[in-house]
């Protein structure tokens, strides 16, 4: 089996390596959209997507090809596992980069108003960072980053309700710019869902390296917090 | 879970060359439980110690206790055909005796026991249906056993060894001699048996042990290097010598 | 239900394992009781004189088994030479050229008929066949009779020992592109040597002990052999059968003894050494 | 080049073909000259050279009868004693120490392979007065066994029973090398099935190993008894050599290989050929035991289905 | 193999249909609370969730023991892995499911206040409909059905980003309930990822039955209509 | 993807037994093509045409046409020696010849070539590296080939073949007789040696396909039912059949 399958697996790790640095990049490039509501980079991270829907299939394709042939066991049998599970998180990762862009076109027309603007950059600084550690995690087999990862969630968490609030008060104070600052309200909620799933894939990540499920313990303790 | 066997510090030696060491383990009541291991690890050696076989070769000697229902089988004073008895044993290969399907599956009782002619035929029936060959040679009850195809012998051997009402069943590689298909039939009779019976198999065939037992011991080089549900052997071994073993990356 | 008295089954069991070893014991003493006798009787005739002298007609005083030796040797050794090429190759043809099964059946009856046939007749039949049309007795019509009596001897043996080299060495010669003779005589012909080896020593040492079949056919001279194939041949067997029964002289019998002592050292001695030196290994593992 | 290999290779081929059927040319040839040298005494005789008890080289007159009878008692006392020991012997050897078995079973091969005439050296001038001192005076003084039918009470040490013990010592090892090799043929599994379902050494022999090797048990029998009916000198030396009737196994007699053996070199004309009438005979017991062989194997293959 | 092989397996879809039938017992709970305002209703849906958790836990070690040791292939292999996934799609379907109710919390403080409400009923039905069909299709291996409840994506899509603009209408109206609109907002967002989902699970039956992944596919054909 | 083998309708009888039915397969250069299938499906016999060993039976026979490089080697005008050359083969039981490592390996040398003896020095040294045997038999060249371990005997009898430098690799259930430790080290060396020759093989062993080939072959009662990608054969097979067999459905 050895020869065969490290081969295969590798590749697989090296293709996963690669989605992740497209998908983050993806992020990143919404993120940026958003903050210069830019609706070229829009259209450009919207037309990217269709790369990273590719790159998934072919990921799962490869992982149920190792499946079957390689018939993996124990850690083998996590990694492959664990590598179809986070695929498929990085391709909802680039979903909500492009729900972002999307919502980029509408906000779009309120650009060149003079109107209070909403600061994403925290949020997105976060939830980017957190993604990138989570993957760094996976790389590096470094449980204890991706422990940090899950516990930086609230962060992110409590600046999106907060942001509940701010869109409220936005919103009594700009009624005519409602649409924008509904807009802002669900990017913040994309951001949130994005560092969700970076927990998602540190639990992934603390999975494969130690055979323990973690997730939803997390979810459980703090389960008011969201 | 009840203990069917259990090992105490179990030493094994071929003449002088020591080829188990220290096994300690415990087989629970009315569960398969799988040795694996790779060749001369001593998976066979161990086995074959639970009804006393190695004793038929004078250099081979045990050393320690084996407990069968709590009571120490080694010990000199045990009736070793009692024993065997109560221990059958399936080998790699299938080893029918040179008689008839029936007399084949008869000869236990009537070694064993005084029954008159329709009681055997009622346990002969009785055992062929347990070892699910009933329907394939009913109809030839009394041609000769070794006429059958390999994996029927093999199943013939295993009516053979239930038919003396055993507790356990000790199966040495009860497949590695017979084709894909008749090993499916094997393995699925196995999990019928397993509502009567304790079984103990040593397979080389890891996939083997991972679809049919409930526990899994790994031997290597003459120890028990872990032994624990197959569930979990499989997913997440403690062991890293078992994990290497099981994904294939024992050099 | 119930069982069967343990005790009993064992009972049982003891008594036979009794007689397997009365058996055994009364076997070997009986072989070490005839091979004691034979030393015993045997070993003060025996000389170096005795073993180069020529025998003598009755009444004469100069003993010897010289000529007998040498007789035994050359029969011995002319048998071999008849039998042993076309045994092996018939052998060969049993084990290899399996495209005639019906012929092979034939043989191999036939060779069983041979391999069962009392060795006097063989001794008949080379008496109707080279006696009686030359009409002298020789040395040859012994080693021919010999000679018969090893031939499906080691035809079967060559076959045994050919058959269990397995099919796949075959075919894996003949795979790298080998004919159909050259992997018969240099690849499964060598891994059967040893036994080959084996079973021609094993029956030449058993013919070079017999008697019967060189009756009517060597039969006895009190000279050394001088022509193989027109003069009778002295050997060692038909000594001792001449000194042992038409003799009533005390002395006589001595010599028989030594003779004895002869033939069975020189039996056993080529029986032991060629299984000491060709154990027999088998192919593989 | 590639063509002439191919001739050589049908050449050989060729040459091993005629060796084989060397075999089947003698064993005809066997046939035609013993029934061509024998014609004479067929048709002096017929049939009745089979029953007729009187051989009397003065009077031309020849009859079979007592030496078949008497071969067929040597064979069979010789059978009757060395079968039981030949097989509890043979089990000894086959499941003693390793070391303790190749040793006995080299000595079972070396008893076999003495020449049969020193058999009869050591039968004549030991078991013979033996038999005469010891033997015979307690079967019969201490015994009473002379009440048995078959059974004199007059001995001399020499007749069909010293010849069949003769005979019995010298099969013993053929059968017992061949019941050696059935039983440690039997496959090491085998026995371990037998012993892993609770069987004693004995049972295991007996429904077993005895079982699994009865073609090979049966081919020693076989052997064991072609060697009896045939064995000439080892008889020639114990058994007295007088052409009656036998009445008892304690009478002298002849067998038929006994009887070629002694008179062939003196006898001709009819004689001779009623000889070789006796030397037909002796092949026709021959070829019927390897008939029932055959018989047997292909009985036992047709029983196991293989 | 067969035979453990497929007591195992009928045992992992039993448990997948129990799960299912759970999480969309989860998701009309919680549209009932959405429906009627009601905070105990909420309350019940959230403290539900910890099962479906547990659920999922297990449903996924069952995969791994079943991959680790029946090591399935072919159409074996696809069924585990599909299971593996829409496992993963219920559990978040439940996630949602407590994101409405948690919006009821918030909600409720409106509930006597006679304002416009927004109907999701329609919605509701619509995504409700298409898990069940979604679910209906993998358990009957009804391919035609599956590719029916991909089609009806579209619609409740169309219904949420109406939504988008009946949300910024009625907060200009009435600006007080800011907060109210808002949220229904959310739960209209939550609804289409519902449908999502069930456009998920179709895809994978379709894959499961046909060895053909036709995930994205529709979603690169119309990526302009989300 | 260039074509090595290819047989059209090819037939084959054992006497008056039909084993192989209408067999149309291509098999591509340079790749490891497995043949899968249930016992006496006929697989061993299809890959016994391809070097016409069948031919060393009377009653065997093949019908058809099997092109190796275009050109059919059922005609009889064929050399059969120089096809042998062209086409090793190994064997289930690993089957040194009865001579040393180096004469084993040289036999084909001296058989098909004239090459002085530094020539054939190099070329057993070369495929014994080639046979991933070198180092491990580097000191023993002239210890008998018998002595060496089971996995080592097979790869000595690949080394043999392909000393010969062949261009096709038959093997018939390599590693059924070997352990499984053994068994990877063949799987790895057959792994490097698809670079130079065309390999086929048997295998009762599906995972062993699974993991090692490029194209599958699935025979069923002497027919091909389904031919492909190994990938696609294992994860999506087209014909029902093919799946049953792979899934262990298989009556």
């Amino acid at each position: 089996m050895t020869r065969h399958f490290t081969n295969a697996l590798s590749n697989l790790q090296s293709m996963l390596g690669t989605m992740s640095a497209y998908a983050e990049g993806a992020l990143r490039l919404s993120g940026k959209a958003v903050a210069e509501l830019s609706r070229s980079i829009a259209t450009e991270v919207i037309a990217g997507d269709t790369k990273l829907d590719t790159m998934e299939i072919q990921i799962e394709e490869e992982c149920l090809k190792i499946l079957a042939l390689h018939q993996p066991v124990a850690s083998d049998l996590r990694q492959v596992i664990t590598i179809l599970k986070i695929n498929n998180e990085l391709e909802r990762i680039g979903d909500l980069a492009v729900n972002m862009a999307e919502l980029v076109e509408n906000l779009d027309s309120f650009s060149d108003s003079s109107i209070e603007k909403m600061d994403f950059s925290e949020m997105l600084q976060a939830a980017c960072g957190m993604v990138k550690d989570a993957l760094d995690s996976l790389a590096y087999h470094n449980v204890t980053l991706a422990q940090e990862v899950i516990a930086r969630d609230e962060k992110v968490d409590t600046i999106h309700s907060d942001n509940h609030g701010v869109v409220r008060d936005l919103i009594l104070k700009y009624p005519a710019y409602t649409q924008y600052y509904l807009n802002g309200l669900i990017i913040s909620r994309c951001l949130e869902r994005v560092a969700d799933i970076a927990t998602n894939i540190a639990e992934d990540v603390i999975y494969l390296e130690s055979g323990r499920i973690v997730r939803h313990r997390h979810n459980m303790e703090n389960s008011n917090a969201s | 879970m009840e203990i069917k066997i259990q090992t105490k510090k179990l030493n094994f030696f071929y003449g002088d060359h020591q080829a188990l060491f220290e096994n300690d383990l415990i087989i629970p009541t009315n569960q398969i439980t799988a040795v694996i291991g790779p060749s001369g690890c001593g998976k066979s050696t161990h086995l074959r110690v639970y009804n006393r076989i190695f004793e038929l070769y004078r250099d081979q000697r045990a050393e320690g206790e084996v407990l069968i229902d709590g009571k120490n089988i080694l010990e000199p004073d045990v009736d070793v055909l009692e024993l065997r008895r109560k221990v059958g044993m399936i080998f790699q290969k299938p080893t029918p005796f040179p008689m008839s399907v029936f007399d084949n599956t008869a000869y236990p009782l009537r070694l064993h026991y005084k029954l008159d002619k329709k009681k055997i035929a009622e346990r002969v029936e009785q055992s062929l249906r347990g070892a699910s060959l009933w329907d394939e040679v009913k109809d030839k009850l009394h041609s000769s056993g070794l006429a059958l195809s390999g994996g029927q012998q093999q199943r013939l051997c295993i009516a053979r060894a239930i038919a003396a009402e055993p507790e356990i069943l000790l199966m040495d590689e009860p497949t590695s001699a017979i084709d894909p298909v008749a090993t499916l039939k094997i393995e699925e009779l196995m999990d019928t048996l397993r509502e009567r019976f304790t079984i103990v198999i040593v397979t080389h065939n890891m996939q083997q042990a991972a679809r049919i037992s409930d526990q899994t011991v790994f031997f290597y080089e003459g120890r028990i290097v872990e032994y624990g549900e197959t569930k979990q052997i499989f997913t997440n071994p403690a062991n890293k010598q078992t994990e290497e073993y099981i994904t294939g990356r024992f050099s | 239900m119930k069982q069967r008295s343990l005790l009993l089954r064992k009972i049982k069991n003891h008594l036979l394992t009794a007689f397997s070893v009365s058996a055994i014991f009364f076997a070997v003493a009986i072989m070490l009781w005839v091979i004691w006798t034979v030393i015993c009787h045997g070993k003060d005739a025996l000389t170096p004189s005795l073993l180069v002298n020529c025998s003598a007609p009755y009444g004469s005083m100069a003993y010897g088994i010289g000529n007998a030796i040498l007789g035994t040797m050359l029969i011995t050794l002319g048998a071999a030479i008849i039998a042993i090429p076309p045994a092996l190759l018939a052998g060969i043809f049993l084990a290899e050229y399996t495209e005639f099964p019906r012929l092979a059946g034939a043989i191999s009856f036939a060779a069983n008929v041979l391999m069962g046939m009392p060795s006097i007749l063989v001794g008949l039949f080379v008496y109707t066949i080279i006696v009686v049309p030359t009409g002298k007795f020789s040395g040859f019509a012994g080693s021919v009779a010999l000679a018969i009596l090893m031939f499906p001897v080691i035809m079967r043996t060559t076959e045994n020992m050919l058959s269990m080299v397995p099919n796949t060495l075959r075919e894996s010669a003949l795979a790298l592109g080998m004919t159909r003779m050259r992997a018969t005589l240099y690849i499964v012909c060598r891994s059967a040597k040893n036994g080959l080896l084996t079973g021609i020593l094993l029956a030449l040492s058993r013919v070079s002990g017999e008697t019967a079949p060189l009756l009517f056919t060597a039969m006895f001279a009190d000279s050394f052999p001088t022509s193989y194939f027109t003069q009778p041949t002295a050997s060692l067997p038909i000594l001792i059968t001449e000194y042992a029964t038409n003799s009533p002289f005390e002395v006589m019998h001595q010599i028989g003894w030594s003779a004895a002592l002869v033939v069975m050292l020189l039996v056993l001695m080529t029986n032991i050494s060629t299984r000491i030196f060709f154990r027999e290994k088998k192919y593989g593992n | 080049m590639k063509i002439s290999m191919m001739k050589t290779d049908s050449c050989f081929k060729g040459i091993c073909w005629f060796c084989g059927s060397l075999v089947l040319l003698l064993t005809a040839g066997f046939f035609i000259q013993l029934l061509l040298a024998s014609t004479d005494a067929w048709k002096e005789f017929g049939w009745r050279f089979f029953i007729s008890s009187e051989w009397n080289p003065a009077a031309e007159k020849f009859g079979a009868l007592p030496s078949i009878v008497s071969t067929l008692i040597t064979t069979a006392i010789a059978l009757i004693f060395a079968l039981p020991l030949a097989f509890a012997a043979a089990l000894f050897i086959a499941d003693a120490p390793p070391l303790t078995s190749s040793i006995l079973g080299h000595a079972v091969d070396m008893l076999a392979a003495i020449p049969s005439v020193i058999y009869g050296m050591w039968g004549l001038f030991i078991l013979a007065p033996l038999m005469q001192k010891y033997v015979q005076p307690f079967m019969v003084n201490t015994l009473h066994m002379d009440k048995l039918p078959f059974v004199n009470s007059t001995y001399n040490g020499f007749g069909l029973f010293t010849a069949g013990l003769i005979l019995a010592v010298m099969i013993l090892p053929y059968i017992c090398a061949v019941l050696r090799d059935v039983v440690k043929m039997t496959p090491a599994v085998l026995k371990e099935a037998a012993y892993g379902i609770g069987c004693t050494k004995l049972e295991a022999a007996k429904d077993i190993i005895l079982r699994y090797g009865i073609r090979g048990i049966l081919g020693g029998i076989l052997i064991g008894l072609g060697r009896a009916l045939g064995e000439t000198m080892a008889v020639l030396f114990v058994i007295g050599n007088i052409m009656n009737m036998p009445k008892g196994i304690f009478d002298s007699a002849s067998t038929i290989s006994s009887t070629l053996a002694s008179n062939f070199a003196e006898a001709d004309g009819l004689q001779r050929s009623a000889l070789f009438a006796l030397g037909l005979i002796l092949l026709a017991m021959c070829l019927c035991i390897q008939l029932l062989s055959q018989y047997f194997i292909h009985a036992t293959k047709a029983k196991r289905g293989e």
